[in-house]
């Protein structure tokens, strides 16, 4: 293999990180903002059109001495990411461009965002570990850019609890290598088929680690403890870039290492770790409702949700160690709309946060009346959280839930009531949010309406969020096709 | 293999690393703690050599030893009304408890797991030379992806530390705007 | 019969009418309020003429299902989803309540949300209300009929807390919305159940064939399940007390979803899966028969004592449910059907009746009311038409559908059947109660001036009361109609129609037929209870005499009424009922309820609690809880694995 | 006697506990990242002795991997470290403090 096929291999992420290069040395040369915010746009478009001849040449294989892999699962991130990056830009283009730091946020984003599409497809611990913390530095310092008071704290609770978090990932990654004696997941997967019991201690030490790692990507609790101070505290852009790309990319590699490089359903240590997700999915889903039952600030409402969310996703990740077919395709098909669900949330809260001044709900009272698009946006978006017909989020949970039942166990059956339960109660804090939106009184009578481009990615976004729900099947076979890799 | 040697070694530098470290822990005086770590990090570059790793040795001694100390040195000094006394915080107990659970639960690994399999005599004729080359050759080939993420890495997280203090818009807070942001500069290019 | 088949796009624009009007109103219409209401009863209009044409077809067919073939909707491996629509004999009928009082509910809200501020916000609602019941009621899946379910939920919600300015509106459709969903708990546990069991069959006729070959255990599991979504929904014991408080929607709202559409879905599931139920262990039907039975005679108990008029006509609603849930646990499908269809028309008179009452007194307190038959005759006669219905009195509509249901309890089942009896009695009591001390003697002042400034209350009364509007007073006078007549189509093979939507082996509907004992004793029950009611609120005192003499237009004996009506209450009906049944259902009321809603702010401030200990903004809090978290899963993980322990 | 594969790793552990100590109970952030280079070192010699005794390596690996790794963690904890700093300083200009005990504005 050549060089530049090595470089073809990973080109949507060298397009996204070359751009993220250009866009710093731009604004060396043009003081003009805009220029930026339409080169990282390109940047992204660019990254775009190579993921897609990468999909239709039927580019795959390993590069790079196997260091990354491109297959349909990696391509599927690459598209998500890249997607819920270029919505994000858009849309906070109004907050960006208002700033001394707009290059650097730009530059920060594409960086984050390239090496997350290289984490998608990379194949070798070390690999996994380098981009990821590339790209979780790059947002512990887009969590502070504003470098404000709340900025600040934010930035350093979620820099120092992720310094500790790397340490424990490392510390599993360390254990992981020196017992199947190569850093590739297909090594360690090989190692783990054939191994004995005789390995099983540090082998679960290991993997106890890792997942913990992956874990405070994932906002799993007991790892979650960041989730709802940096959400509250760090602007609302960067807060709906993390929300979105940033947490694909944790369920990517977590399938990819536990479901590729443990070897899937069927070794001795699959049970172990299938319960452990299931107990992680639970707790998740009720600690994150029963906070985000008191919140009043949105973005920390969001954030606890976002917890939950991570444990209905959890729940996908248990039935995939228990053995179901379906899982995996439905964590992906879960994370595809959450993503365009939890964008549209954040559009429509960075348009109105800008305008009402303001995170709590209660500044949202007949926000229907101000402003009917950015409204309408987010209750289309809250009732896909919620998981209430027709839109995406409700055939998401069928999709998990089915998943966890075929797997055909009995505490999975149980932790899918669970879920249901929970559903049940997130349902009160989403519906309150909409009756503040809906019923109540504006405090204030102008009317505001976003920028125009906002207006594009936000009505994209709704729509994506009703159009899945109604014609679920193109993202559904997608999902399939993408799991179908890692089996 | 010249096992008396290695063996002495092996316990005094471990002893001077784990008595470096719970001195960096009890310590009462911040910079004094930042001392006993420097002294944890030269223990266990003595500990590396001890495992034939004299590349990763010198490495440690240069960063851990040299930059990131240098770094904290700076960091205490940049922030002269925090409190020096390395105090305890709320969660001292949970703290305490969870290191000695994972120290209690590494240990128990150690030497409950079947690790016959995986040491024994084939390790001692292992490499003890010429490391650098292969680490090299490995770095700029099968990893060389890494490596240049790694250097993006650097890249970002100096101007990260830049865009984080450089303060261009309040010049009314800063007597000397130019000051902070060339301070962190230098402090941000230590480590590359 | 009289038409062609109705074709399947021809149905699915019965459910699609009334969601294009949403989304107009909501796209085009919030600022012009006047052709939302037009718009809305336009497309409702549209809905009825077709449902009617639906029910002709099925007419044409016995009751049997249409051939409509479900559409593939989407597949998650080996689950295929589709929807579809079913049309039979049972969703026909409902189709046909539900369109009718829809769309004579829109008429009436034109003329009594005239002036509200959400006037374009309450169609928009109420429209996508309609879609919703309708798409529950022709859903040919289980997970269609859910959804819809679901649907009719939340917007039921938005509806009572229509006027979410007031707290008590707020916290009523919070309460609503909360205490049905513990029903719907159950009914997704019965969905769970059946989805893993059968392997993913959501189709309805399916699950129905399927379920006489299920264990017993999981079909116990199963119909409980159904009944528990039947008893939230359907505001049955144990979950009954939301829908008095779901008074506080406005009354339009109440009189179209709490009296014939939502309350109803309860009723309708049930009915829908009556051959899973006949299937089921003798012990689930006797569950639903006492359910229903205690239900109804608990709730005209307490329908006995209140003042409000509305809340009267919630008891009444919740006291006549269970009349239907009590004839499906006694296998009486078709008196159920029957009963919930006469009962939709005269229940929607009856609220829209004292909706507007409300209207002209600006108060549903009927101890400030009195004497409202001059001013207000149309309402006044309605009034009575709809009471008289609903107390059973021959031959109006309500008398046909009761007689079926405490027929079945007569051959089933002699205790239900005495409850039964005894609710007619309580039933035609409260009833009356409510006429006497609303229409007779004298006006009382309406509205007490603490309750002025809702949107409810309009300015006109203070010239004292006088008749409604013609756009309230027409659908009145258009639902007494069916009020009087409608029980006739008994005679119209009714049976067969129904019963056409369940298997035949399971038929046994011979028509009607009247039994003497049954007969006399509803009727005795009736007329007495309109005499107790007579001589107690009308005559004043509860003696013979005193009731003849009260039959003559005797100003003087009305004049003390008010003293004796105090008298009364506190005498006949609080000293006996309230001290006894009524006192013990207030006290059910307030330890249970109260402990639910206290239990639910109690735990969310135990969380709030633990979540100020977790949550401390401390980040070594965090890495605390990461580490510990880590540990004990390490810890377990390596108990778990014992044997590589012992090694 | 002799020094194996267990010593080294128990020695981590240890290593490993006491940087995770410093990082959950000191009060200053600094201090805080003190523990957790502390953390990272114990990571190295782990990866290190797995280096030096593990028989695990097939003939395609080579069992200097763990060196190379060490070289990576060792880029990593440099520029957190540096990110941390820079970050310790901006939250000082803003409320005079680093002591973690004081900087939770943002909870519950």
């Amino acid at each position: 293999m050549s060089a530049t096929e090595h470089l073809h291999h990973i080109g949507p992420a060298l397009v996204l990180l070359i751009g993220s290069g250009v866009v710093f040395s731009a604004d060396l040369v043009t003081p003009r903002r805009a220029s930026l915010w339409g080169l990282t746009l390109v940047a992204l478009v660019g990254g775009f059109l190579y993921a897609l001849w990468h999909a239709t040449s039927g580019t795959s294989g390993e590069a790079l001495s196997g260091a990354v892999v491109v297959d349909e699962f990696g391509l599927f991130f690459a598209f998500v990411i890249i997607i819920a990056t270029f919505a994000v830009v858009v849309a906070s283009r109004d907050w960006a461009d208002g700033r001394e730091q707009a290059a650097e946020f730009y530059a920060l984003i594409l960086v984050s965002a390239g090496s997350m599409v290289l984490l998608a497809q990379s194949n070798d611990l070390i690999t996994i570990f380098v981009a990821l913390e590339t790209t979780s530095i790059a947002q512990f310092v887009l969590a502070g850019i504003a470098r404000d008071n709340r900025g600040a704290e934010a930035s350093l609770k979620y820099l120092l609890t992720g310094a500790v978090s790397a340490a424990i990932l490392l510390y599993g990654f360390a254990f992981l290598f020196g017992i199947a004696g190569t850093t590739s997941l297909a090594g360690i997967a090989d190692f783990v088929g054939t191994a004995d019991e005789g390995t099983r201690l540090p082998l679960m030490l290991g993997f106890v680690l890792v997942a913990a790692g992956f874990g405070f990507k994932m906002a799993l609790v007991p790892f979650h403890g960041w989730v709802p101070d940096v959400y509250q505290g760090a602007p609302t852009p960067v807060v709906s870039f993390l929300s979105v790309a940033s947490k694909a990319a944790g369920f990517a590699i977590v399938l990819r290492v536990f479901y590729t490089g443990l070897g899937g359903g069927g070794t001795f240590i699959s049970d172990d770790w299938a319960v452990m997700f299931g107990v992680l999915a639970a707790a998740s889903m009720v600690f994150g409702n029963a906070g985000a039952l008191l919140q009043t600030d949105v973005k920390r409402l969001l954030g606890y949700s976002s917890i939950a969310q991570a444990g209905n996703i959890g729940i996908g990740l248990a039935a995939v160690a228990a053995g179901s077919t379906i899982g995996p395709a439905g964590v992906l098909f879960f994370i595809g709309t959450y993503v365009a669900t939890n964008l549209g949330a954040f559009i429509a809260v960075i348009a109105a946060s800008q305008r009402l001044g303001s995170d709590e709900i209660a500044d949202y009272a007949g926000l229907i009346r101000r402003s009917p698009l950015i409204a309408v946006i987010l209750i289309v978006c809250l009732l896909s959280l919620t998981g209430i017909p027709p839109t995406a989020g409700f055939i998401a949970k069928l999709y998990i839930f089915n998943g966890a039942i075929q797997a055909g166990e009995t505490w999975l059956v149980g932790l899918v009531a669970v879920g249901v339960v929970n559903t049940g109660v997130s349902a009160y804090y989403y519906l309150r949010w909409m009756r503040t939106i809906v019923m109540d009184e504006p405090l204030e009578a102008w009317t505001f309406r976003p920028a125009v481009a906002t207006q594009g990615v936000m009505m994209a976004a709704g729509l994506a969020v009703l159009v899945i729900g109604l014609m679920p099947t193109p993202l559904i076979s997608a999902a399939q096709r993408a799991a179908a890799v890692l089996q | 293999m010249e096992s008396t040697g290695i063996v002495v070694a092996f316990w005094v530098l471990s002893a001077l690393t784990i008595g470096a470290g719970l001195a960096v822990f009890l310590s009462r005086n911040l910079v004094h703690a930042i001392m006993f770590l420097i002294l944890a990090f030269l223990g266990m570059a003595g500990l590396f050599v001890t495992l034939s790793a004299d590349f990763i040795a010198v490495a440690q001694v240069l960063i851990y030893a040299g930059a990131i100390s240098v770094l904290l040195v700076f960091a205490v000094m940049l922030t002269p009304l925090a409190s020096r006394d390395n105090a305890n915080s709320l969660y001292v107990v949970p703290g305490v408890l969870a290191g000695l659970a994972l120290a209690a639960i590494v240990g128990f690994v150690a030497f409950e797991a079947d690790w016959a399999a995986l040491s024994g005599a084939a390790a001692d004729q292992r490499a003890s030379g010429a490391t650098i080359e292969v680490i090299g050759d490995l770095l700029i080939g099968r990893y060389v992806l890494a490596f240049e993420i790694a250097s993006i890495l650097l890249l970002f997280a100096l101007l990260g530390a830049i865009v984080l203090v450089h303060e261009r818009t309040e010049p009314a807070v800063e007597v000397e705007p130019g000051a902070a942001g060339g301070e962190l500069a230098r402090e941000s290019r230590e480590p590359a | 019969m009289f038409l062609p088949d109705i074709p399947e796009a021809a149905v699915w624009a019965i459910y699609f009418a009334p969601l294009a009007s949403f989304l107009l109103i909501v796209g085009f219409l919030w600022r012009r309020p006047l052709e939302a209401g037009r718009l809305t009863i336009f497309a409702i209009g549209l809905s009825w003429v077709l449902a009617l044409w639906a029910l002709d077809t099925s007419i044409g067919l016995d009751g049997e299902p249409a051939a409509f073939e479900p559409h593939a909707w989407f597949t998650l491996f080996d689950l295929d989803i589709s929807f579809g629509i079913r049309l039979d004999g049972l969703s026909a009928v409902m189709l046909f309540v539900v369109t009718s009082v829809s769309l004579l509910v829109q008429v009436y809200s034109t003329g009594y949300m005239h002036g509200d501020t959400g006037y374009s916000r309450y169609f928009a609602f109420m429209s996508l209300f309609t879609m919703s019941m309708l798409g529950l009621v022709m859903a040919s899946s289980l997970l269609q009929l859910f959804i819809h379910w679901e649907l009719v939920g939340l917007t039921s919600y938005l509806l009572i807390g229509f006027w979410f300015h007031r707290p008590s509106a707020a916290a009523a459709a919070k309460k609503a919305f909360i205490v049905t969903r513990f029903g719907d708990f159950g009914f997704l546990v019965a969905v769970v159940l059946i989805w893993v069991k059968t392997g993913g069959v959501f189709d309805i006729a399916e699950i129905n064939e399927l379920a006489a070959g299920l264990s017993a255990a999981l079909l116990t599991g199963f119909t409980l399940g159904i009944l528990s979504g039947a008893v939230g929904k359907s505001a049955q014991f144990p979950l009954h007390f939301w829908l008095p408080d779901a008074m506080e929607g406005p009354t339009p709202v109440s009189s179209l979803v709490h009296s014939a559409t939502m309350v109803a879905a309860g009723v309708y599931l049930l009915a829908r899966f009556f051959p899973a139920i006949e299937a089921a262990p003798g012990g689930v039907h006797t569950t639903i028969a006492y359910i229903g039975g205690f239900t109804a005679i608990f709730a005209a108990s307490m329908g006995i004592v209140m003042t409000d008029i509305k809340r009267v006509l919630a008891y009444s609603t919740i006291s006549q449910l269970g009349y239907m849930v009590m004839a499906i646990g006694l296998g009486g499908y078709v008196a159920a059907i029957f009963h919930l269809f006469t009962h939709a028309f005269f229940k929607s008179l009856l609220f829209q009746g004292s909706g507007s009452v409300n209207h002209a007194t600006g108060t549903f307190d009927m101890r400030l009311m009195g004497g409202l038959r001059h001013s207000m005759p149309i309402t006044f006669w309605t009034f009575v038409v709809g009471s008289l219905s609903l107390a059973g009195i021959f031959p109006l509509a309500g008398f046909w559908s009761k007689d079926e249901v405490l027929l079945d309890a007569w051959h089933e089942d002699k205790i239900l059947f005495a409850v039964g009896v005894a609710v007619a009695f309580m039933t035609a009591l409260y009833m009356f109660r409510a006429i006497f001390m609303t229409f007779f003697g004298e006006y009382r002042g309406g509205e007490p001036a603490e309750s002025h400034g809702d949107a409810e209350a309009h300015d006109e009364h203070h010239a004292g009361p006088h008749e409604s509007p013609a756009s309230m007073w027409a659908p009145l006078v258009i639902l007494s109609i069916p009020a009087i007549f409608i029980g006739l189509v008994a005679f119209l093979d009714f049976g067969v129609l129904i019963e056409g939507a369940i298997p035949e082996e399971l038929r046994h509907f011979e028509g009607v037929h009247v039994d003497g004992v049954v007969l006399v004793a509803s009727t005795v029950a009736a007329l007495g209870g309109i005499g107790a009611a007579a001589a107690i609120y009308f005559a004043g005192q509860p003696s013979p005499d005193v009731l003849r003499q009260a039959l003559g237009p005797l100003h003087r004996l009305v004049e003390r009424k008010y003293y004796v009506d105090e008298v009364a209450e506190d005498g006949a009906v609080r000293g006996f009922l309230y001290n006894g049944a009524g006192r013990a259902a207030a006290a059910f009321d307030r330890v249970v309820v109260d402990g639910v809603v206290n239990g639910v702010g109690m735990a969310t401030r135990t969380l709030g609690d633990g979540l100020r200990r977790v949550q401390t903004g401390q980040m070594q809090a965090y890495t605390s809880l990461y580490l510990v978290g880590v540990v004990v899963a390490v810890v377990v993980l390596f108990a778990v694995s014992g044997d590589v322990l012992e090694r | 006697m002799s020094v194996e594969l267990g010593h080294y790793l128990a020695v981590s552990g240890i290593v490993f506990g006491i940087g995770v100590a410093v990082a959950l109970s000191k009060r200053n952030a600094i201090a805080v990242l003190m523990g957790v280079e502390l953390m990272l070192n114990a990571v190295n010699l782990t990866l290190l002795s797995f280096s030096r005794f593990s028989t695990a390596f097939g003939p395609d690996d080579e069992p200097l991997t763990g060196h190379v790794f060490v070289v990576f963690v060792l880029t990593v904890a440099a520029a957190e470290a540096a990110v941390a700093l820079a970050m310790a300083v901006l939250v000082y200009r803003r409320r005079e403090t680093v002591d973690l005990d004081r900087i939770n504005l943002l909870r519950w």
